[in-house]
């Protein structure tokens, strides 16, 4: 109550000061009972509209009115979706040209990062560990065995998507001019998912993954010149410094090829991988679109090219 | 993992055609079986007095009786007992110590247990009685009257061996059998010659027969039944008998040496 | 037949997939054919009628003038994205609840699986160890896989069929791919996962894989055949077949290639022609190796003190 | 191709994707749930289970509880509790006031103390803050002045308002006195509760207690504990986990009840009248729960020994492992012990209540049945390798010691030129402490040596010694044997090898001709009718049989005598008998030939060999001079042992043919090929062959067979069959009874398929196969039956290198060792044909006829359930070595003459002699080496109190045991007590005459004659005046007068009691 402590006001009436508190207080409240349901009233409205409120407006910067100023913004200004333009070629919507091979490769690898990832969280590389891990993931983790089985099965569906993708792409022509270097990449891609399914083989170590690195990596063995058992191979070269004791860490399949084989699928071709397939896109859209459906060409349009 | 084997089963050939399926189908378990009906048979109806039976008869052994052996008691001077061997006990051709009792015909019938004790005397180095029967859990209360000691002890095949002394005057021993067995040996290892035979029944119907052969088996509800006989020595023989209400019927027997 | 031997095969499941796959090919096969062949239709269409050839829309599909010619990607890519990403989905997932990744015994070095198999996109390759020595099968034959793709937008020289579906055009080249992705890729990895059972040895489909079977085969080495002993003649022989080969196979690419695609032969470099039938004749060169060891069991061609093929 | 109509509106503009998308999201949601739903439910199909449980087990416990009331009612009534009960009521009766008084002054209490504590802790709070900031505070003038501040605070007073509305103003010092008297207050009264509840409390748990320890079951109090827990149980995941051993085991997430305290039976378990269910049986509790008390779960978990995948939760086939990738899978019922072998391997006999005879009989048909013989198996049969390992060690200590002797002549030298004194000491020092730990190395060679001549004495082999068979044998029944063992005799251990003639010929030809060619002393023909009673009272049949078929009596641990008449020979049975161990020529391991007279000749020598002259004339190695046969010497006299042979050789089958000549088993010229099918068969693994001495094993080791990979396992062309569950491929019906299941009806591949299969018909996997005689499968046809069979496969399927960390394995260190060591020998001599360890354990002779009845088991040999404790080691050893505890006629038994049934000498090695005691002495957990006390000295009163009481008619000690006058002990059924100073251990002495039956069941010693009286063991009968006053236990005071009993005293005692001398036995 500092009121009745400081008896001192200015002007030494502290009746007055006593009244002007009284009547502040009054109008403070007046105004409570008045504005606040006027406000209440508004924010409603507001509410109402969502897409009004600063925070909407904030993310998403243009309106979402069926205009087609509005269709071409929403993938323009959209980071994931501007890997498309605007406007495409009308037939290019057709499934039966495209297949969607290309884009459900790309949505496969981002299921793949996902459960990977996920996958990581439980996996140890190790010769003790890995085995019982995956059993780990199979009877304990919630979901663990859904999670293996999809980044398991999402993986082969991935090689299946690309070799499909590949076979597309052929049968539309559409590695010619201009697109010679983005086929290359395109290339380069498919021995990358090979390698990255291949790398995951050996993981849960068991017989399976075991004979089949075995047997894969006993192929390096022959290497011309740099493997033991190859041709041409010169006479330093032993099982002890030849290529394949350069992939699997070791003469046998072994806890360190288990370790590079899981940094090599966990780190290495991913990052390779989407190096290229950032290259890939670009090249997509640089190269003009995909490459169809376009107009079929008459042979005798052909000008030929003067030598 | 059948279930879900099968479920993939399903789902995977899809592209192959449906046909694979049909050989697919879940095989039906195997049937339950109906529950099998308790054995029992309805429980027997208590034993009216007044329609009880009576079976009595005389055991007789055919031919000369084998020569008593004679004990030589020398070893205790304090056994001054008929030293004769008890093992075949006939006087005029009938044939005593023989242990009468209805060994099928009660089905499942519970009798109670009798609340008095059988008494089982130890005097001039002999067992009084030579065999006795009792029904399984009713106390037998042995007692020493011989200025010796004496030890028990039964060999049972599927009761509990026990072994316990006894001095001159000691106090009773009490003791019960739990299981039903018959011709069950009982020894005192002091005295090698001594040994006698009690016989745990189920039931109350058994009886010895006496010096002359007899025995009587009272208070039989009407009925089928098999009588056995069982002699220490010439072993066990069974006859069939069927009883009326108030029936009273001869059941002899002949032990042949 | 044994049916439980077959659907042990085809049910493992790391072998889904593959199986997956070869319905998966035939439709899409399917697919790109309803078009090629449509678009055949239209070429031949316009090429006979020059009017038509001006005012044509030049597609398949229909069209009327009016519709847009671009059409927005959103909504109308991107639903159809959606929806596609959508479907994988669900067959992902109902893939993944109904079947349990494989998980064997842990790994034992000392117990060698038989069969031991890479996995199954590998197969193809592991296939090719029966008939080349492991530095052709497994790193040769990779590497000019690699290359091989990589060169051909450099050497198909024909700029028609760029974008669109068509056979009529482009008959040389989908042939050969076709003839490299269905015949030599898929069909050695269908070898690979099914007709390969334990040994490595060949088992039809519905052959029980019986682990104990033994077969009595004898592979010679076709100098041998022509009672050639010595290494030099041996190595000398083996050249002159495999450069005959080449020469001879050569000419008659070339023959054919000079009479039914004189235009692409036309635009061609040397550089482009002779990349062209070098890998054309190696590619050719498998299937006739593979028939020479399944049919006449013969091992080498050409065997030289550092390598045989 | 038709033009198919343009369509009006552009359909990639128009057409709508609506029911794509409400399609394709209607399925995405679908699955979506069918992932959750197989996550919660699919995969965890133990939750439905656990609910089925759940209403199984309270259905279960609610009827339980009824019974249990009814028999805890019947508790009630008894004295015990009645008298129990009294004495609980009266003391919370005699507690009850005043607890009650307490209880009030405690409620009163409790409110004053937070009435102040409430003041209290406000201005305890303030002066605590203002100490902190005193005592942080720097400058001097504030201290003083906050100081003066605080002790101004605390004289203030305020005032406490009591609940009883009293106030009192206190200052904080009084406050601060006031609040720790009240707490004091309720200290000091809480005590005294205490104190007063304790007694009430204890009569409670003395009521409790006898309520439990009455029941059969739990009580009905438990009962309602259980019956609650159950009812609110929520289904979860159940697990061991054990992260030293890696053990995950959720079993019992489906099996519940796996460890409830009550027992669970399937019938128990299955809903009313319906036959037990999957459910029922999931649900029993463990069968054994003994072994659960030795094996805690949570330390074990449940799958080292029952296998399986014990993480897996989702399907019964994952859980129990039995899928294809799976390499553990559950052991099946029959085989459940094979789980014990996997980390008792080291154990001979594993037994606990009904639990471990068949893997106990597997391990004994192992060595009986000669498997050993062939297969090498860590443990089994292993004096060869330590044979091996003692003469390397030697080896090593003889180095050691020229490298010392090397070594101290230089350091002397050194010594000798040394600088200074001080360091010429210094080295001749070492010198001489080396010459020492020389001689230290010379006596351990000593003792290798002596275990050298140990290990040679417990070699033994399976089959009888065939260089003897030349003496032993008639020739012509040597092919007609070989042909098919067990058609002459059916149970012989000797397998049936699948011989053709030719090979038939060659072997016989062989060892006919590398037999030894001495002579045989001449005997003339015996009584064959005292043989008879000999051989059948002796306790020849504790191991031997006689009688084909129902016939059949007698132990099966050796032969089958029914037809040895047919193939003896008379003399040479005479010498098995007299001396099974006595051999023809000693062999020389080290020269690898038999020694002859000529070899002792040479060196002038003697022809003697035996345990005593055991070295080799020639370079002095130590020899083998016994038979490698573990049968033992009875001690009968020469006369006897011709008896007995007398009778066997009459012992034929009535009208047996003759067998045809073998005029080949003369032939030189097939001697070459029989050595080599015999080396082949691998016969020298059983049998001692001339020149196969040193044969090593033909078979594969067996001692991980069971973690062998399947895929090892070669089923040959059966793999599909096996695979597959197709037709049963053994068609023989004599092979396919021994399969333990049957016909295969199922799938059996795997190890227990593989071990059934081939123990069954061990060349099963050549079927269908095209094999030259020397690549068929060798293994002969063991003639097993279906439990052997299934005994043995246990046995190999438990084999496992086992993945668990090594202190699991049941390798002890302490007293338990020398049990587990003491098992082999036991077993290896057959102890267990006469002698009962383990109560309950049946003995070849008790079976008998002879030995039935109360006169019959008096004739037994006596039990050994307590031998350790019983016994003085020392004399045990001595007893062991010789039984007839003499050295002038030992045609006798040591201890109990009056046992017509023989201890045997076995002639046990030293080796095996100290673990035979060690053994025994364990076994009872006796101290070892055992300290006698000093057995006191009577007094002549307590001696002429002990007499009286030896000799009381009420304890007529004398009547039964023997007294060493022969007419006495003829009737006599006990031991001579001049044998206990000395024997036995007075300690056991004592518990024996008190309580004999709880020693040895069925003693004739009857129990009762001593009763406990004032704190002492007093003698039950009518006790003698003397002891009048006597405030000791009688027990000992018989005990140590017995101790003290010399012959004349007892002779004196025995003539006291009237004894007639020369009375005849008792007859009936």
């Amino acid at each position: 109550m500092p009121d009745e402590k400081d008896p001192n006001g200015k002007n030494g009436k502290s009746v007055g000061l006593v009244d002007r508190i009284k009547t502040g207080v009054k109008e403070d409240l007046e105004s409570l009972k008045t504005d606040f349901p006027a406000k209440a009233k508004e924010q409603v409205e507001l509410l109402k509209k969502p897409s009004k409120t600063q925070v909407f407006l904030s993310i998403f910067r243009h309106k979402h009115d069926d205009t087609p100023r509005n269709r071409a913004l929403g993938v323009l200004s959209n980071v994931f979706l501007h890997l498309h333009p605007a406007k495409i070629n009308r037939d290019s919507v057709r499934y039966s040209y495209t297949w969607g091979m290309g884009g459900i490769t790309f949505y496969l690898f981002i299921v793949l990062t996902l459960t990977g990832v996920l996958l990581m969280f439980y996996y140890h590389p190790s010769k003790v560990q890995a085995f019982r891990d995956v059993l780990y993931l199979e009877h304990d983790v919630p979901f663990g065995k859904l999670l293996r089985n999809m980044h398991r099965w999402a993986a082969h569906l991935m090689v299946i998507a690309v070799e499909l993708h590949m076979f597309r792409v052929f049968l539309t022509g559409s590695y010619k001019k201009p697109r010679e270097f983005n086929w290359n990449v395109g290339v380069i891609l498919l021995v990358l998912t090979l390698l990255l399914s291949f790398t995951g083989y050996l993981l849960p170590d068991d017989q399976l993954g075991f004979w089949a690195v075995t047997v894969g990596t006993n192929m390096a063995r022959a290497t011309p010149g740099l493997g033991n058992e190859g041709p041409f191979a010169p006479k330093f070269i032993t099982p002890y410094n030849d290529v394949r004791f350069g992939l699997l860490g070791g003469s046998i399949v072994d806890a360190n090829a288990l370790l590079r084989s899981y940094i090599w699928h966990c780190i290495g071709i991913p990052i390779i991988a989407s190096i290229f397939m950032i290259l890939h896109f670009w090249r997509v859209r640089k190269d003009g679109g995909i490459s169809g459906p376009a107009a079929v060409v008459l042979d005798s349009e052909i000008k030929e090219a003067k030598k | 993992m059948k279930t879900r084997t099968w479920i993939t089963g399903t789902c995977l050939p899809a592209a192959l055609g449906l046909a694979l399926l049909a050989g697919c189908g879940k095989k039906e378990s195997a049937e339950e079986q109906p529950p099998a009906a308790p054995a029992s048979a309805p429980a027997a109806a208590p034993i009216d007095p007044a329609t009880a039976a009576v079976v009595v008869g005389v055991v007789k052994l055919d031919g000369a009786a084998p020569k008593a052996a004679k004990i030589d008691m020398s070893q205790d001077p304090a056994c001054k007992g008929a030293n004769v061997a008890e093992n075949v006990v006939v006087s005029d051709g009938h044939l005593a110590n023989v242990f009468v009792y209805v060994k099928e015909g009660l089905g499942n019938r519970a009798f109670d247990v009798p609340k008095e004790a059988i008494k089982l005397d130890q005097s001039g180095c002999r067992y009084h009685p030579h065999v006795m029967g009792v029904v399984a859990g009713q106390t037998i209360s042995i007692i020493n009257s011989d200025p010796t000691t004496h030890n028990i002890h039964p060999t049972p095949k599927d009761n509990r061996e026990w072994n316990e002394s006894q001095p001159p005057k000691a106090a009773a021993l009490e003791k019960s059998f739990a299981r039903e067995e018959i011709m069950l040996p009982v020894k005192c290892n002091q005295h090698p010659w001594m040994r006698m035979f009690v016989n745990v029944s189920k039931s109350p119907f058994f009886a010895v027969t006496g010096p002359d052969g007899k025995f009587e088996i009272k208070g039989l509800p009407p009925g089928d039944y098999t009588i056995a006989f069982v002699h220490e020595k010439f072993g066990e023989q069974t006859q069939k008998v069927t009883l009326a209400a108030k029936d009273s019927k001869t059941v002899d027997a002949m032990f042949k040496p | 037949m044994d049916w439980k031997q077959l659907w042990e095969i085809l049910s493992a499941a790391d072998n889904v997939p593959i199986v997956a796959m070869i319905p998966l090919l035939a439709f899409y096969m399917y697919l790109a054919w309803k078009q090629a062949h449509a678009n055949d239709v239209l070429i031949e269409q316009l090429a006979g009628d020059a009017a038509l050839a001006k005012t044509h829309h030049r597609k398949a599909w229909p069209f009327q003038p009016g519709w847009a010619k671009e059409v927005h990607v959103w909504p109308f890519l991107l639903r159809i994205e959606f929806l596609a990403a959508i479907i994988v989905t669900i067959i992902l997932m109902v893939w993944s609840i109904t079947l349990n990744a494989p998980l064997e015994e842990p790994a034992n070095p000392n117990l060698t699986m038989n069969p031991a198999k890479a996995p199954w996109y590998f197969l193809g390759l592991q296939e090719m160890l029966v008939y080349f020595d492991p530095w052709i099968a497994g790193v040769v034959m990779p590497t000019l896989i690699i290359i091989g793709l990589m060169v051909i937008p450099y050497i198909d020289t024909n700029p028609l069929g760029s974008g669109y579906y068509t056979w009529k055009q482009r008959k040389f080249a989908i042939g050969t791919f076709l003839f490299g992705f269905i015949i030599l890729w898929v069909s050695m990895i269908f070898i690979g996962t099914f007709i390969r059972g334990p040994g490595w040895q060949w088992f039809w489909p519905g052959q029980t894989w019986d682990h104990n079977r033994l077969i009595y085969e004898v592979n010679r080495d076709l100098p041998d055949l022509f009672g050639i002993t010595s290494n030099w003649g041996k190595g000398i022989f083996g050249a002159v077949v495999v450069g005959g080969f080449f020469a001879v196979g050569g000419l008659a690419v070339h023959a054919f290639f000079r009479r039914h695609n004189p235009k692409d032969y036309k635009r061609m470099s040397l550089l482009q022609y002779s990349i062209l039938m070098t890998f054309l004749l190696t590619m050719l060169g498998l299937p006739i190796k593979m028939l020479l060891r399944l049919l006449f069991h013969i091992k080498y061609v050409w065997i030289t003190p550092w390598f045989n093929v | 191709m038709p033009e198919k109509p343009i369509p009006e509106n552009d359909p990639v503009v128009s057409k709508s994707f609506a029911p794509h998308y409400v399609i394709s999201m209607v399925l995405l949601m679908a699955t979506l749930f069918w992932a959750l739903w197989d996550e919660d439910f699919g995969q965890r199909p133990w939750k439905s289970l656990q609910h089925e449980w759940k209403s199984r087990y309270s259905t279960f416990l609610k009827n339980a509880r009824t019974q249990s009331g009814d028999s805890q009612k019947e508790v009630e009534t008894s004295p015990g509790y009645q008298a129990l009960k009294q004495a609980y009521e009266s003391a919370s009766q005699k507690a009850a006031p005043r607890i009650k008084e307490i209880n009030e002054k405690l409620r009163d209490l409790s409110a004053k103390i937070l009435a102040v504590q409430n003041v209290f802790t406000d201005r305890r709070a303030y002066v605590n803050a203002m100490t902190y900031s005193i005592e942080t505070e720097t400058s001097k003038s504030s201290k003083t002045s906050k100081q003066k501040d605080l002790d101004d605070y605390k004289k203030k007073v305020t005032s406490v308002e009591y609940p009883d509305g009293s106030k009192k103003p206190y200052n904080f010092t009084q406050l601060e006195e006031a609040y720790n008297d009240l707490k004091n207050e309720r200290t000091t009264l809480s005590a005294e509760l205490a104190d007063l509840i304790k007694p009430v409390n204890e009569q409670k748990n003395l009521l409790d207690a006898y309520v439990s320890d009455h029941m059969v079951t739990l009580t009905p109090a438990q009962m309602a504990g259980l019956q609650d827990k159950t009812e609110a149980w929520v289904p979860k995941i159940l697990q061991i986990n054990v992260p030293d051993a890696n053990i995950v085991d959720r079993c019992e997430s489906c099996h519940v009840g796996i460890r409830e305290p009550v027992k669970l039976t399937a019938t128990a378990m299955s809903l009313k009248g319906k036959k037990p269910d999957e459910y029922a049986h999931a649900f029993t509790s463990h069968p054994e729960p003994e072994l659960l008390k030795i094996h805690d779960p949570e330390k074990f978990g449940c799958s080292p020994c029952h296998q399986g995948n014990g993480r897996a939760t989702t399907s019964v086939e994952k859980a129990h492992g039995t899928y294809e990738h799976w390499l553990w899978p559950l052991f099946q019922r029959g085989n459940m012990e094979a789980g014990c072998q996997t980390c008792h391997a080291a154990d001979m006999v594993l037994v606990s209540n009904d639990v471990g005879w068949t893997l106990t009989e597997g391990k004994d048909l192992f060595r009986q049945r000669g498997c050993v013989g062939c297969h090498r198996y860590e443990g089994y049969d292993k004096e060869p390798e330590d044979l091996l390992s003692v003469a390397q060690q030697i080896k090593q200590l003889d180095q050691e010691k020229r490298d010392n002797v090397k070594q101290a002549g230089d350091l002397m030298k050194q010594a000798d030129k040394a600088e200074s004194n001080e360091e010429a000491n210094h080295l001749n020092d070492r010198a001489v402490a080396l010459k020492v730990t020389n001689s230290k190395l010379d006596l351990r060679i000593v003792q290798l040596d002596r275990s050298t001549k140990s290990l040679l004495e417990d070699m033994k082999k399976v089959g009888p010694n065939l260089k003897d068979i030349r003496l032993k044998l008639n020739k012509t029944w040597i092919p007609v044997w070989l042909r098919k063992p067990s058609d002459f005799r059916p149970t012989t251990k000797m397998p049936n090898f699948r011989l053709n003639d030719d090979q038939i010929k060659a072997i016989s030809a062989y060892i006919w001709q590398s037999a030894l060619t001495d002579s045989l002393p001449k005997h003339k023909p015996g009584n064959a009718a005292h043989g008879k009673e000999l051989f059948e009272t002796r306790g020849c049949l504790a191991c031997h049989s006689i009688g084909e078929g129902d016939q059949m009596q007698g132990g099966t641990f050796a032969a089958n005598l029914t037809r040895v008449g047919e193939k003896g020979n008379y003399d040479y049975l005479v010498r098995w008998v007299h001396n099974p161990r006595e051999r023809t020529r000693p062999y020389c391991p080290f020269e690898k030939k038999d020694i002859g007279p000529e070899d002792y000749k040479k060196k002038g020598l003697p022809y003697v060999f035996d345990l005593d002259h055991s070295r080799c004339p020639n370079d002095g190695h130590e020899l083998q001079v016994q038979n490698m046969t573990v049968m033992p010497r009875l001690r009968l006299s020469p006369q006897d042992a011709e008896d007995v042979a007398s009778y066997l050789i009459t012992l034929q089958h009535p009208g047996a043919a003759p067998n045809p000549e073998a005029p080949f088993m003369d032939d030189p010229k097939l001697k070459e090929e029989g050595k080599k099918w015999i080396k082949h068969y691998g016969c020298a693994g059983c049998h001692e062959i001339s020149g196969l001495e040193e044969e090593g094993r033909i078979g594969t080791e067996l001692t991980a067979e069971g973690s062998k990979p399947v895929e090892r396992l070669d089923f040959a062309l059966l793999t599909d069959v096996a695979a597959r569950g197709g037709s049963e491929p053994i068609t023989d019906p004599e092979d396919l009874a021994r399969l333990p299941e049957g016909p295969a009806k199922a799938p059996w591949y795997d190890h227990k398929g593989f071990f059934e299969h081939k123990l069954a018909e061990p060349n099963i996997w050549d079927k269908g196969k095209i094999k030259p005689p020397l690549e068929q499968l060798r293994m002969p046809n063991l003639h097993l039956n279906k439990e052997q069979v299934r005994a043995l496969t246990t046995f190999l399927l438990g084999s496992q290198e086992n993945p668990l960390p090594a202190n699991y394995q049941y390798r002890p260190l302490d007293y338990r060792r020398d049990i587990q060591e003491g098992w082999w020998i036991v077993k290896k001599y057959n102890c267990m044909g006469c002698h009962q360890l383990i109560p309950g354990q049946k003995t070849s002779l008790m079976s008998m006829a002879r030995y039935q009845g109360a006169d019959g088991q008096e004739q037994l040999p006596p039990k050994l359930l307590t031998e350790g404790a019983r016994v003085n080691p020392e004399w045990l050893l001595r007893f062991l070595k010789n039984p007839s505890l003499t050295d002038k006629d030992d045609n006798r038994n040591g201890v109990r003459s009056y046992l017509q049934v023989r201890m045997p000498t076995f002639s046990f090695s030293e080796n095996e002699l100290g673990k035979l005691v060690r053994f025994f002495q364990a076994l009872s957990r006796q101290p070892f080496p055992y300290i006698p006390d000093e057995v006191p000295v009577l007094t002549a009163k307590e001696t002429e109190m002990a007499r009286s009481l030896f000799s009381s008619t009420a304890a007529p000690c004398l009547k039964c045991h023997a007294t060493g006058d022969p007419a006495h002990d003829r009737i006599a059924t006990a031991p001579n007590f001049l044998q206990a100073r000395g024997r036995l251990k007075p300690d056991w002495m004592e518990r024996w005459v008190i309580d004999p039956q709880a020693i040895s069941p069925g003693t004739s010693m009857p129990s009762g004659l001593f009763k406990r009286q004032d704190n002492h063991w007093v003698f039950s009968g009518p006790t003698p005046s003397s002891f009048r006053g006597y405030d000791k236990d009688h027990t000992k005071l018989l005990v140590d007068y017995i101790l003290q009993l010399t012959p004349e005293e007892q002779r004196r005692v025995g003539a006291a009691m009237g004894r007639s001398q020369g009375a005849g036995g008792g007859s009936r």
